[in-house]
């Protein structure tokens, strides 16, 4: 992958991660922290390409335990949060 | 390995949603959305995967995503409201786990790469080696299967000495790609060991910062695999939550007024500095805190971290229930960093189903304390010590605190004479409106609500 | 240019330029579009690229009024902004 | 092409430069600094391009630069504040019409490209071509070259008819590159038509949402032809402001309450509206007014348009100092759309000098008006019309509006009877608190500052 539009990306990823957390609420701050944890669980798509070429039982071995690892993190971090913002959704009714 | 353009198209939407799902999350109206479409993005961005040419190991790649999405998906339906803080530590750490993963998958490989791709898939293996076994070690102290700060004599100097080694394989890593197997297991396990030795010292009140801190690791790991796979969704999601995650550490520190040096790596004195608090306390028992409430006119109710540990909340919803049937105006006050984490007493509230317009930060409600007939201060400590207002020696000089000692009467929920995560004695314990109300905070509300009850 | 990764600096471009604008007050509305319009004159480097490569005299013609006019864009946006602004200053004193 | 590295870095910083100087820009306190801060992000990456091995035209090049540079920075620095709108669309339309230029060079040199260059290619070089002449013309309205809104009989065919026609010859140009010149030639000349005949018949009112509309197509021109060239600096830039400048023209749309295809495509209805007002205007001296002015205790003065085109604030702001040395307190009142462009009156009144603290919104002002002895309209109308609260056949019905209506005396400076932007009546006049002080803004300011300096 080029490296220069590799960094560009970086510089407006950053950017945009900072500009979105800047204004927010405290009281939104650990569903926010919890909501960014299940963002980073699409790890699991690079788990799964690594595992789809993975060739020795070992690569396997530790392919299987990645992609366990990622789809644990976007599954438990999508529940946790989602009962988080289920409740201050009520609260506003 | 180029990819076929539905693949990317799918991982593209992916990282559009998650940025939505994001944006979405930082604003109440819009939280309960944003993590919905966020969800999307996962499930489009999986589903592409799928249909890469000539995937391999479908049976275990199913096998595994079923076990380990199943497993977190039950138990995190099953936790408990106020176990959150330890979940989400221990499903950052499973995916700083798996960019480390990956990244021993490429080395083992050995595949040719430019130097700057080797770069930062050691620098994405390290912190997110870091961030796995760190964030285990958080996940055991807030659930209490770890009890104590386990601290090595010289603790600093060993995180320093594992540090330089594990930097010092990744640069020979580098150096000598492709990488023997026995340099690429002593890398992994000095990552391992600096994430565990780092974290086994702190304590667990301030493993909430250290946790974000994790999360910012895992997001910036995850982005520098993503480079290393040439994966744009995978580095847009990383480095996104990366720098979300770092200026969300920095706000935390900042609103404990502790500076995140000071949480790594220096212990919490429990000080007992301050001036020296003369005066008694006095005791109340739980008919006559009652009484007072039930004939009020308004009362201010103050959650700490003491209502969080008992699980009180929906007990203390109980009790305001009847005392706003009875006529009583109760208004709850929540300081910024009261609980353990940010946010803490608002989700903890919410969950009890506390009404939103119920609740009010420091700002809005400071100046009604004085108007108070009671101020009921539950399990909360730090957040109400007026030494903050006027002792410069104390730890917690200048933090901003609910004035609950204005109010005219005060009523403090507490186990017994235990301090607050500062470790400072409160003066507002012994003032002369001030009345202790000993007991564990749930139980202790179960017997105001009973006794409220027969006062009718 | 990877058609792909130019796709995903667009992506998130948009979305830093909306998240710029969106949260600002009205009084600086028109400042802003001044200082956006000076940003696009950035374009100025396309064009000295371009006549860089000019071989023709037309090329080299169109080449010398996109330079002149892409250096416009840039210093008269950036004076005119600049005065705005600086009376913006001013006033909060 | 490709580029070294010092080149690269070069834009690269450049494109940092530009997103921090835009957020800055956003804000009050570091607007200043941003602009400065973009500015040296321009430096930057105009100084990295010299160093592109093997540039040729490089007297050429230094020309172009020193004469388009140098003509722009004297006539920006010259022009009066209130010519301030008209300047930015000229200088917008230049960078449209560069970036148009780049591709028409594009297309000259004829190299083979992939389809999505060359589709992006023809699409920047539209809309930049659009944006020259279409700004061109709205430079040409604004600063009164062009006087009537010149309108086709049949306007909105032969805006279809010329979309239709050049898009089909950019098609033409993608299906058989590389192209004729004779082809691009036609292109061109079509596509600038474009521009021409769809800015012609737009109302020199409507005139500042089109240009933050040519400034949207501008940047995205740019951020095309930065694909083009293979530039991620030009890229980020351009489609930053393509972004922010969508999102303002539909701000600005709003705030108007005219959607924007009206704007485009409807000539303005000087409709006469509403219901008839039945009353008289009563008229006022200056003398007389100045004494109610001198002897109130609080005075609001509510600018608009007309104090804008009489480039009367510098005598307003002399006449506030004179009521504020006799003890008159005087605030100002701005309305979001007073004046032609979003914050019109706020630039205007910080030029002259007046204090930030002395100048108020809608929303902060609007209950004061009751305790106000004068309200001083100076060339405002629509926005102190109080038929947009009550009359719903009014075309303004609707708009927030300023209580002018409300203090104990009104004064309105204005020529004389003519309407406001919306063409609608304006009961206020009629009203019997209403006192009309006919006259241009500025000589009358003059008059009011003299008789307030016999006055003492
Ligand atoms: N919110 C955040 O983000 C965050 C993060 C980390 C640290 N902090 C820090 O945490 C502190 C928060 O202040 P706070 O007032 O909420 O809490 P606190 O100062 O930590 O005080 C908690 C009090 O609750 C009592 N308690 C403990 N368990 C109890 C139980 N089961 N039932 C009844 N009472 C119980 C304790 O006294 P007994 O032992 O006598 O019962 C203790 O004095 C601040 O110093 C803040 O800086 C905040
Ligand atoms: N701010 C924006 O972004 C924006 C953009 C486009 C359109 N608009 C529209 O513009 C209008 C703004 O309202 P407004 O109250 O500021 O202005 P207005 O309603 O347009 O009224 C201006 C008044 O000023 C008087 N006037 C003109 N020249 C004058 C001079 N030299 N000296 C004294 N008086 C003079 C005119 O009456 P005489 O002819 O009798 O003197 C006219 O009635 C709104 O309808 C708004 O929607 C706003």
């Amino acid at each position: 992958m080029d490296a220069l539009l590799a960094l560009y990306i970086f510089m407006l990823a950053a950017f945009t991660g900072y500009e979105i957390i800047a204004k927010v609420p405290v009281i939104l701050h650990t569903p926010l922290m919890s909501g960014s944890n299940f963002v980073h669980g699409v790890v699991v798509v690079g788990a799964m390409i690594m595992l789809g070429q993975a060739d020795t039982p070992v690569q396997q071995a530790i392919g299987f335990f990645a992609v366990a690892l990622g789809a644990a993190n976007a599954a438990g971090g999508y529940v946790v949060t989602e009962r988080m913002l289920a409740m201050f959704k009520k609260k506003e009714l | 390995m180029t990819m076929p353009l539905y693949v990317q198209g799918g991982w593209f939407i992916g990282a559009l949603l998650f940025i939505f799902g994001l944006k979405g999350m930082s604003s109440p109206a819009s939280a309960r959305q944003g993590i919905v479409t966020a969800g999307y993005g996962m499930l489009v961005a999986i589903a592409a995967t799928f249909f890469i040419p000539g995937l391999q190991n479908l049976a275990l790649m199913l096998a595994a995503l079923l076990i380990g999405g199943a497993a977190a998906w039950i138990s995190g339906k099953q936790v408990k409201m106020t176990d959150m803080p330890q979940m989400v530590a221990i499903y950052n750490g499973m995916g700083g786990g798996a960019a480390a993963a990956i990244a021993a998958i490429e080395f083992a490989k050995g595949d040719a790469h430019s130097v700057v791709t080797t770069v930062l898939a050691v620098v994405g293996a390290l912190i997110g080696a870091v961030s796995f076994t760190g964030s285990c070690v958080a996940w055991a102290k807030l659930q209490g299967v770890l009890k104590k700060a386990w601290r090595l004599p010289a603790q600093n100097a060993v995180n320093v000495i594992l540090a330089v080694v594990s930097v010092g394989l990744g640069v020979a890593m580098i150096g000598c790609a492709p990488a023997e197997p026995v340099l690429i297991l002593g890398f992994f396990v000095i990552a391992l060991l600096l994430g565990l030795v780092v974290t086994l010292p702190i304590g667990g009140a301030d493993m909430p910062v250290v946790i974000s801190l994790f999360n910012a690791f895992t997001g910036l790991a995850v982005g520098f695999e993503g480079y290393v796979l040439g994966n744009p969704a995978l580095i847009i999601a990383g480095i996104v939550v990366g720098a979300a995650g770092t200026l969300l550490t920095q706000l935390m520190a900042k609103a404990m007024n502790r500076p995140l040096s000071n949480i790594l790596f220096t212990p919490m004195v429990a000080s007992g500095a301050g001036e020296a608090i003369t005066g008694t306390m006095k005791e109340v028992n739980a008919l006559d805190a009652a009484a007072m409430m039930r004939y009020a006119a308004k009362v201010i109710i103050v959650p700490g971290y003491g209502m969080a540990v008992a699980h009180a909340q929906h007990k203390v919803w109980e009790m305001t229930a009847i005392l706003e049937e009875a006529g009583v105006e109760v208004k709850f006050a929540i300081h910024p960093v009261a609980g353990r984490m940010p946010g803490h007493m608002n989700v903890l509230l919410a969950e009890a189903g506390v009404p939103y317009d119920k609740i009010f930060d420091l700002d809005e409600i400071n100046a009604e304390f004085g108007q108070a007939d009671v101020a009921l201060v539950i399990g909360a400590n730090d957040v109400v010590n007026p030494s903050a207002r006027t002792d410069k020696s104390s730890p917690i000089y200048g933090m901003p605190i609910l004035d609950a000692d204005k109010a005219q009467n005060v009523i403090v929920i507490k186990r017994g004479k235990g301090t607050g995560y500062s470790g400072v004695e409160n003066a507002l314990f012994y003032t002369d409106n001030c009345r202790m109300l000993y007991g564990d905070a749930q139980p202790m509300a179960g017997e105001i609500i009973q006794h409220l009850k027969t006062l009718g």
